[in-house]
């Protein structure tokens, strides 16, 4: 049965959706459902990586100190309560995000707090913003956060301040509720079985083609690719590999791959003393196949990266095109005083591809000597080992999510001013496998501040060079993507790569 | 001697609601303490496995985890006994209004899945123990063994394979037509019941195709208990000497089998398949996560792997109650329909 | 003891010695268990379900010798191949070969059997059997610890377990274990109390016997076939809540051939390699066919009810 | 010199609206050496009699005194080693899945005895069972046999009083005989003080000099047994149990009937 | 096998209510076959027959090959096994149950179990008489309320209502008698019917039967191990030993039998008027085994 032509029915599992306030969200699907419902400065390009076009601010300009952004604001654009959209309702969501203590990581790292939001984000006249830096930084990284962080999505504060309880700013309404001036309404939304997206009909641009977004919850991928095949639904989210391989050859259907920024990694806790050994690290490198994880693990989930730095940045590197050989490990391990290798544990989520690749990369160990047990988990017992050091192995995923510039890659793999317990650097992997260099760090601060773009370039190269060299404990295998399988009859639907995915031209020709 | 009597009646019924009372603290108690032990870290769940230390902290105070253990107990016991059951930690949601909302849903396909299984398996049950030993029980036995043994998602997604797939008879994941959803007015919280009382036939077919194949395995699933007790309480009372007592004055072998042996196991069937039922709540699970069906089996288990206290809570005291509730329905059936237990 | 039967001997050799009178406590228990063997060896049904356990017994103590394949051993460009000369149950993701992985999978089978029973029962069996001859307070108590772990929802507990003790097959199993008993105490405790008030319980007592005497030298051993009959027919669900635990990642790590978690690895893959799921879930279908048929053939030997 | 001396024993089973009084005031002596009945009607409280004065029961009222002493309502290793008790159902009775010897070596272990070997081949002759059945189970004893050896664990470890509760009411008539006398012989020999529950008249009469009746938790009356069949005995009760025992009568039926018609109804309530 | 005559016909009276030549009764065991009953040869008219027997002599067996009732296991044969000219092995089972209940009737030893203890006595009484009679089922009560009336139930509407748990041992062996004679049978089964009873209720049930059958005529096979009952109560005596035969002696002649075995069951009963030392013990015999 074909889905109505006026609406757009996504399968999707929808356990990890934890809130749909854009101060509070995590999680790609929350992302997507408020990029239809809320509005941004500007947009990201989602083929075009690092170009951004207007949206809320009709342009932008960059002080020539590097130290703030002004930008200028429609002045066309009302809430779809009737409210009009001013800057004082971004500086309202931009404080808000602060406030209530959630996300926001990205910009905490720039220097953003609670107490100088007031001081660094102001309005000269209602349709005008000034954003100026905490401290020296490269500004397009800010507009990259405005058009990627959800926390920066414009909510309407009058609304939201009526529905306001206990001082919680509107969040527990806004939890089920929506206030944005997007081409969509949040009509309901129902834990573990659908959210309900609904035309606005006070949208203040051209309306959208689709009356109503649907995510209905299908946790199971078979159950989504039978659905896809009998029509059922038009959109098929996070699909098994096998799915999306048998959807192929369905001339009705369609696949779209979408890269992101994170990688998929083999991390060795270099406080472990057989991983503070360099040429066990080596050995590790030499103990995966690449090539097979790649192109039967994850294949439409994933693309051979060797390097921090994606591919299609400026900055990025070819492979070194390591491969799997595990003589040449042997002889590594050998050197390292392990000429029969050791016994180890790799940390691992229970999940697929996860456990798949941990499982593979446990049989590569093997051929060189290297007993591995697998532990698996759910997230907070894996990553929370991590983010305790405490682990010897660990397969996972992580980076900088939105992939869109080459230092947010770099900072969250390779940079770790403090190598202190204490510290709690959790954002940045280098931190959590005890991995530092002095050397790296210092060359990263000096590119970010780096005006010549060729310059900066060259410097993102180099640092790459030297991570390779120095062999760090995170070994990345693939950049992830993400697919989504789809019917032949959407058009203008274009999947985007920070989860910003807007349906406002889509539609369907049947 | 009359107020006696009635006095003692009121004494057991208080001593009864007591022990209920007690159990259900119990059980509010050992999950609560559960839950400290257990692995899941709810505040990296809402901030992120990327968060930093600050972010951190700020939920963790948020959410009031930085007090101690008894004090946190204290607070929602008392809460709780408010008739404030709170919010979902991570979603937000009110819980009671998710359960509302789950609760029926799996209600729904549970009661439908009961009757097919205790439908079809009863009636084996009674064939199988007729028939015992002879070629009829061996095969009933390895039909509802399968059942048993074979993986519940096998059955379940061969079943969407053919019958959804290839043949189109049934609908596939969800309780409706997913663009049906709310269309009609939410009364019972059974959507077969509601789309009915609102006259809607188009949903209500819609939602028995929905409905049909889910509750159809789950109802397998069940068969094969159901059956191999049927029989073995059957076995048990076809030697009763009453049966012969009955085969004497004439009775012919229908009414001997219905009439006499299979009244006498009523009750105690009865109490089955209430307790089957009991335990399909949690035992759905699977069928619901492969039919995406929006029961409390997924939800239970979803907020259990996210650690979300709140809502594991008030699931845990729901089953609780369930179970306590048919347990009791059990005795009362017991002291209703069996005539040994009527003083 | 009339003599008046006229018994047509069937197996002239056996009779011989089973009518032989016993001359020691060893020799009479011997020839009860002949008895009981010769019941369940004519029962053909119950026959093919012990040939099957003891087929898996081989199976699972030779695995080294009919496995064609390193059950471990991944061979990525082999991945997700069909049945045939080479790989008999073809192979899976990582291109391991199933048949192997099925036949070292039958000793994890056998180890979750063994050590869910070895719990299981004698849990069950003594917290039944006490709570049963004592009654009264030890009664209620019990029965309300009982009720409450019965009520409470079983993943809650296994997740704990797994919280403590970390994630492993052991760790699955004893959690199993854990949610087990209840259901043989309960069986236990309605069997105690019906043997409670019989005679040779009386009987005991009056020669002073104590009662922890009486409870493991006379009330048990009645017990025990019920309760073993009940843990073998209960097998089938053993070792597929085993898999479902498997399925979320708490039961038998990786790359443990355990037959539950093939299944619900493969099931990724079902619609298109449909050998991946079907060879596993065969097996377990086959060996809890086989405890269950063992379990209707032991009942009718052990249980003087079902007669 | 009293063997057994019971007074004013009172019994209650159940609670609240259950309650029964099941024994009201039981009072007789048993002599040594003597066997004395006990008879009655279905649910009259024989049994329970029988039950309290061996220890089975701990919640009676009144005074026990074995041999001149008082006992308290706990068993005790003493008293098991004075009264055994032989029950009425051979089938019953007996450990299932016991042999007769772990059956008779039992009671030897727990009182620390040894010798069990020789004790046990005693015992078996003297109740004359066959030596080769000593490692049989239950099952595989007929119900005369099975009742000779629950008599052979009761006296295995050498009591003076013998508690028997309908020792042959399940058993057949050629049977029986043999059972009875098997006791004979015993109480000969070792000069035993049987207390005997029946509710047949012959059998009480062929053992016994005195008895008891007792109706619904009463004792009706004590006479010799002489009088009883003399119809010498002081209440109707008694002698209407003798005369029915006798043989079929339809006039003593119409009696009977008449007389329960006077006397109340036999529907049992709970 | 068109229509049974019934008793009262004159041209049937000297035709035997039931028959049965050579009736042996085999069951299939573990370890072979096991022969229960060896060849045996009687005729019931309208009298008390008793059957006694040591346990295990076949009485019972006898009784339920006359009704079929044997379980499967059961290898039943005979020269003749009739019910006046019907013929009771190659008889239907639809024959059969229209001769259970209606024509041959059976009391069982123990009310207690015989019962249903989930329908009320009067159901199970209305039932054996809704069985065999098309009739309301408001005819069908005041039937069986007729009928608890005749076997001195006082208040037969309560009693109507009664669970079998209700009642006692001596009043649901009553009931057992009312539901089995309630549709007028012409032979009656009664295994063991007192055993279980106290002594003065068991005087009271016989005189109910013997009343049944002296007004309804009757043919009644009383089976018992209980000699003196016998003696007293019934007509004719057979003895069983082994699943044979050992002697057919009239009611009255009981005390002049010959056999060995049967003296033997005589005289190891215990007599309430004459006091022996020791009780006689039977001696068998293994030649007893083999035809008389
Ligand atoms: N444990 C018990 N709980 C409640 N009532 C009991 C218990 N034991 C015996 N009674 C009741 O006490 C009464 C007397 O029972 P008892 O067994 O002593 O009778 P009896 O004279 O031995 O009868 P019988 O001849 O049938 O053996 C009966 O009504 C019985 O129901
Ligand atoms: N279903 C059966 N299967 C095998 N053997 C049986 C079966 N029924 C009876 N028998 C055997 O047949 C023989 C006669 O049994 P039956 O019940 O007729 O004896 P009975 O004379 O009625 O004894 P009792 O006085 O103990 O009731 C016994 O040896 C018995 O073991
Ligand atoms: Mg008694
Ligand atoms: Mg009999």
């Amino acid at each position: 049965a074909a889905t109505p032509e006026d609406q757009l029915v996504i399968g999707v599992s929808l356990v990890n959706m934890l809130s749909l306030d854009p101060s509070a969200m995590s999680g790609r699907e929350s992302m997507e459902m408020n990029s239809n419902v809320y509005d941004q400065l500007v947009e990201a390009d989602p083929v075009k990586l690092g170009t951004y076009h207007p949206r809320l601010a009709k342009s932008w300009e960059i002080a020539d100190d590097h130290m703030s952004i002004t930008f200028k604001l429609r002045d066309d654009v009302t809430f779809n309560s009737g409210n009009p959209l001013t800057a004082e309702d971004f500086i309202w969501s931009f404080w808000r995000a602060f406030k209530l203590g959630i996300g926001g990581s990205t910009l905490r790292v720039y220097g953003y707090t609670v107490e100088n939001i007031p001081e660094l984000v102001t309005a000269p006249d209602p349709h005008t913003v000034v954003i100026r830096l905490p401290k020296p930084n490269d500004p397009m990284l800010l507009i990259d956060a405005i058009a990627s962080t959800g926390v920066l999505m414009v909510i309407d504060k009058k609304l939201a301040l009526e529905h306001a309880k206990d001082g919680d700013e509107g969040q527990g309404w806004l939890t089920t509720n929506s206030a944005g001036s997007g081409p969509y309404v949040l009509r309901s939304w129902q834990a573990n079985n659908s959210v309900i997206l609904e035309r606005s009909d006070n949208y203040w641009g051209e309306a959208p083609k689709l009356r109503r977004i649907i995510y209905r919850h299908m946790p199971e991928s078979q159950t989504k690719r039978l659905a896809l095949q009998r029509g059922d639904i038009d959109i098929g989210m996070g699909m098994a590999v096998s799915d999306i391989t048998a959807l192929q050859t369905d001339a009705k259907l369609k696949t779209a791959e979408v890269r992101s920024g994170n990688v998929y990694y083999l991390a060795a806790s270099m406080k472990d003393e057989k991983y503070a050994d360099k040429n066990v690290r080596l050995a590790l490198r030499h103990l995966i196949d690449y090539e097979g994880i790649n192109n039967t693990i994850l294949p439409f989930y994933g693309k051979l990266l060797q390097r921090p730095v994606p591919h299609g940045l400026s900055g990025a590197l070819p492979d070194p095109m390591y491969k799997f050989d595990p003589e040449l490990a042997k002889k590594y391990l050998a050197e390292a005083g392990y000429p029969d290798g050791f016994s180890t544990t790799i940390r691992v989520l229970a999940e697929s591809p996860f456990v798949n690749i941990a499982t593979a990369i446990q049989a590569s160990l093997a051929q060189g000597g290297i007993k591995a047990e697998i532990l698996t988990g759910n997230g907070d017992q894996v990553y929370g080992a991590m983010r305790a050091r405490d682990f010897e192995l660990i397969v996972g995923r992580g980076g900088d999510r939105n992939g869109s510039n080459a230092y947010s890659a770099l900072l969250s793999l390779v940079y770790n001013p403090n190598n202190a317990d204490d510290a709690k650097l959790f954002t940045l992997q280098a931190w959590r496998t005890s991995f530092q260099s002095k050397e790296i760090n210092t060359l990263l601060e000096t590119a970010l501040l780096e005006p010549d773009a060729e310059k900066q370039k060259k410097m993102y190269e180099d640092i790459q060079l030297l991570y390779e060299e120095l062999v760090p404990s995170l070994q990345s295998i693939s950049l992830s993507y993400s697919t989504v399988v789809y019917q032949a009859d959407l058009v203008d639907y274009v999947p985007h790569p920070f989860e910003n995915t807007r349906y406002r031209d889509t539609h369907k020709q049947r | 001697m009359g107020r006696f009597f009635k006095r003692n009646k009121i004494k057991r019924a208080a001593q009864s609601l007591a022990s209920v009372l007690v159990t259900l603290l119990l059980l509010v108690t050992l999950t609560f303490f559960l839950g400290q032990v257990m692995p899941v870290d709810v505040v990296s769940r809402l901030v992120g496995p990327d968060a930093d230390q600050a972010t951190y902290q700020a939920t963790y105070e948020r959410l009031g985890l930085d007090q101690p253990i008894i004090v946190q107990f204290g607070i929602y016991i008392s809460r709780m006994l408010q008739g404030d059951f709170g919010t979902a930690l991570l979603t937000g949601h009110q819980v009671l209004d998710d359960i509302v909302r789950v609760f029926p849903a799996t209600i729904e396909l549970g009661t439908l899945a009961l009757l097919i299984g205790a439908g079809i398996g009863v009636p084996l049950g009674v064939l199988a123990a007729v028939q015992r030993n002879r070629p009829a029980d061996h095969i009933i036995r390895v039909v509802t063994l399968l059942g048993h043994s074979v993986p519940i998602f096998w059955i379940g997604l061969m079943g969407l394979l053919l019958f959804y797939s290839y043949l189109g008879w049934v609908g596939g994941g969800g309780r409706v037509e997913i663009y049906y959803d709310g269309l009609v007015e939410t009364r019972t919280g059974l959507l077969l019941v509601d789309s009915l009382l609102a006259g809607d036939t188009e949903v209500f077919w819609s939602a028995v195709r929905h409905i049909i194949l889910p509750a159809t395995v789950l109802g397998y699933a069940s068969m094969a208990s159901l059956c191999r007790l049927t029989r073995s309480f059957m076995i048990d009372q076809l030697s009763q000497e009453y049966v012969t007592a009955a085969r004497v004055k004439g009775v012919s072998e229908w009414n001997v089998i219905w009439h006499h042996a299979f009244r006498n196991i009523r009750v105690q069937l009865l109490t089955v398949i209430a307790l089957t039922y009991g335990s399909m709540l949690e035992g759905a699970v699977l069928i619901e996560t492969i039919f995406a069906w929006p029961g409390f089996g997924q939800y239970l288990t979803n907020n259990l792997l996210l650690g979300d206290m709140n809502a594991i809570m008030v699931c845990v005291l729901l089953v609780g109650v369930i179970f306590i509730t048919l347990n009791m329905l059990a005795d009362l059936l017991y002291k209703i329909f069996d005539p040994r237990t009527v003083q | 003891m009339s003599a008046q039967a006229s018994e047509v001997p069937a197996k002239r050799k056996k009779v011989a010695f089973l009518d032989r009178e016993a001359t020691s406590v060893t020799e009479a228990f011997l020839q009860r268990l002949l008895v009981g063997v010769h019941t369940f060896l004519s029962n053909g049904l119950a026959v093919a379900g012990l040939s099957i356990i003891l087929l898996l017994i081989a199976v699972a103590a030779f695995a080294p010798w009919i496995a064609t394949h390193d059950p471990n051993l991944q061979n990525l460009s082999m991945a997700l191949k069909p049945p045939s000369s080479v790989n008999w149950f073809g192979t899976d993701e990582y291109g391991r070969d199933i048949f192997s992985r099925i036949v070292y999978g039958s000793r994890v089978t056998l180890y979750i059997v063994t050590l869910v029973t070895i719990t299981v029962g004698p849990i069950g069996l003594i917290v039944g059997t006490v709570s049963g001859y004592y009654g009264g307070t030890v009664d209620m108590i019990v029965m309300r610890i009982t009720d409450l772990f019965l009520a409470f929802p079983g993943l809650i507990l296994t997740l704990t377990f797994v919280a403590i003790l970390g994630p492993g097959l052991e760790q699955a199993v004893l959690a199993i274990a854990l949610t087990g008993w209840p259901a043989i105490a309960r069986l236990a405790r309605a069997e105690t109390m019906t043997i409670r008030s019989s005679d040779y319980i009386a009987a005991a007592r009056l020669q002073g016997a104590s009662s922890l005497r009486i409870i493991f030298g006379s009330i048990i051993p009645v017990c025990m076939s019920s309760v073993i009959v009940r843990l073998t027919l209960g097998m089938a669900s053993v070792i597929l809540t085993a898999a479902g635990l498997g399925f979320l990642g708490l039961g038998a790590q990786p790359p443990t051939p355990e037959w539950g978690a093939m299944t619900s690895a493969g099931r990724e893959y079902m619609l298109d390699s449909w050998w991946l799921v079907t060879a596993p879930g065969v097996a377990i279908m086959v060996v809890s066919l086989a405890f269950n048929l063992f379990g209707d053939g032991l009942r009718d030997v052990l249980d003087p009810k079902s007669k | 010199m009293t063997a057994i001396s019971v007074k004013n024993l009172s019994i209650v089973f159940g609670e609240d609206e259950n309650e029964t009084k099941v024994l009201d005031a039981v009072s007789f002596d048993v002599e040594k050496g003597e066997v004395f009945g006990l008879v009655g009607e279905s649910g009259s409280g024989k049994s329970t009699v029988l039950r309290c004065i061996a220890g089975l029961y701990t919640h009676w009222t009144g005074e026990i005194l074995i041999d001149g002493q008082p006992v308290g309502a706990q068993l005790t290793k003493e008293r098991c080693r004075k009264i055994q008790m032989v029950f009425q159902d051979p089938y019953g009775s007996l450990h299932p899945k016991h042999t007769v010897q772990t059956t008779l070596a039992a009671p030897l272990r727990i009182h620390g005895i040894g010798d069990s070997d020789r004790r046990i081949t005693e015992v078996l002759r003297d109740v004359g069972l066959a030596p080769h059945l000593r490692f049989r189970y239950p099952h595989q004893l007929s119900g005369g046999q099975r009742q000779r050896v629950a008599i052979a664990r009761a006296l295995i470890l050498r009591p003076f009083i013998l508690l028997l509760d309908e020792p042959t009411s399940a058993l057949d008539v050629s049977v029986q005989a043999e059972v009875l006398n098997v006791l004979s012989d015993i109480r000969d020999r070792e000069g035993l003080t049987y207390l005997l529950v029946s509710h047949d008249l012959a059998v009480i009469g062929h053992m016994c000099r005195r008895l008891a009746v007792m109706q619904q938790g009463l004792i009706e009356e004590v006479v010799d047994y002489a009088d009883l069949s003399g119809s010498r005995a002081q209440k109707a009760y008694s002698r209407m149990l003798f005369d029915a025992s006798h043989h079929y009568d339809r006039s003593m039926a119409n009696d009977i009937t008449a007389a329960r018609q006077a006397g109340g109804g036999t529907v049992h309530g709970a | 096998m068109s229509s049974t005559p019934r008793a009262s016909d004159a041209a049937a009276v000297q035709m035997p209510l039931i028959e049965a030549r050579d009736l042996r009764v085999a069951f299939q065991m573990q370890r072979g076959v096991f022969q229960a009953i060896r060849g045996v040869s009687f005729s019931l008219g309208q009298e008390k027959l008793a059957i006694v027997g040591e346990s295990g002599s076949g009485k019972s067996t006898v009784g339920r090959a006359i009704m079929r009732l044997n379980p499967p296991s059961a290898i039943v044969t005979a020269e003749r096994l009739a019910f006046k000219d019907v013929d009771l092995l190659s008889a239907s089972r639809k024959e059969l149950r229209r001769l259970r209940g209606r024509h041959i009737s059976m009391i069982m030893q123990d009310p207690k179990y015989s019962l249903n203890p989930v329908a009320t006595v009067g159901e199970q009484i209305a039932e054996a008489y809704r069985t065999h009679h098309k009739v309301s089922n408001r005819e069908a009560r005041e039937r069986a309320l007729t009928m608890l009336e005749a076997v001195q139930i006082r208040s037969p509407k309560r009693v109507y209502d009664l669970y079998p748990h209700q009642v006692s041992g001596g009043m649901g062996q009553r009931i057992m008698i009312a539901m089995m004679l309630i549709s007028d049978p012409e032979v009656l089964i009664a295994d063991e019917p007192t055993s279980a009873l106290d002594v003065t209720v068991r005087l009271q049930i016989l005189a109910i039967l013997d009343d049944m059958v002296k007004e309804r005529g009757l043919g009644m096979i009383f089976i018992s191990h209980d000699l003196n009952l016998v003696r007293s109560f019934c007509d004719r005596v057979i003895i069983m030993y082994a699943g044979r035969i050992v002697e057919t002696v009239a009611a009255a002649d009981l005390d002049n039998v010959q056999h060995p075995y049967s003296r033997g069951l005589l005289n190891s009963l215990p007599r309430l008027d004459q006091k022996r030392d020791r009780l006689p013990v039977i001696q068998r015999d293994d030649s007893w085994l083999e035809a008389v």
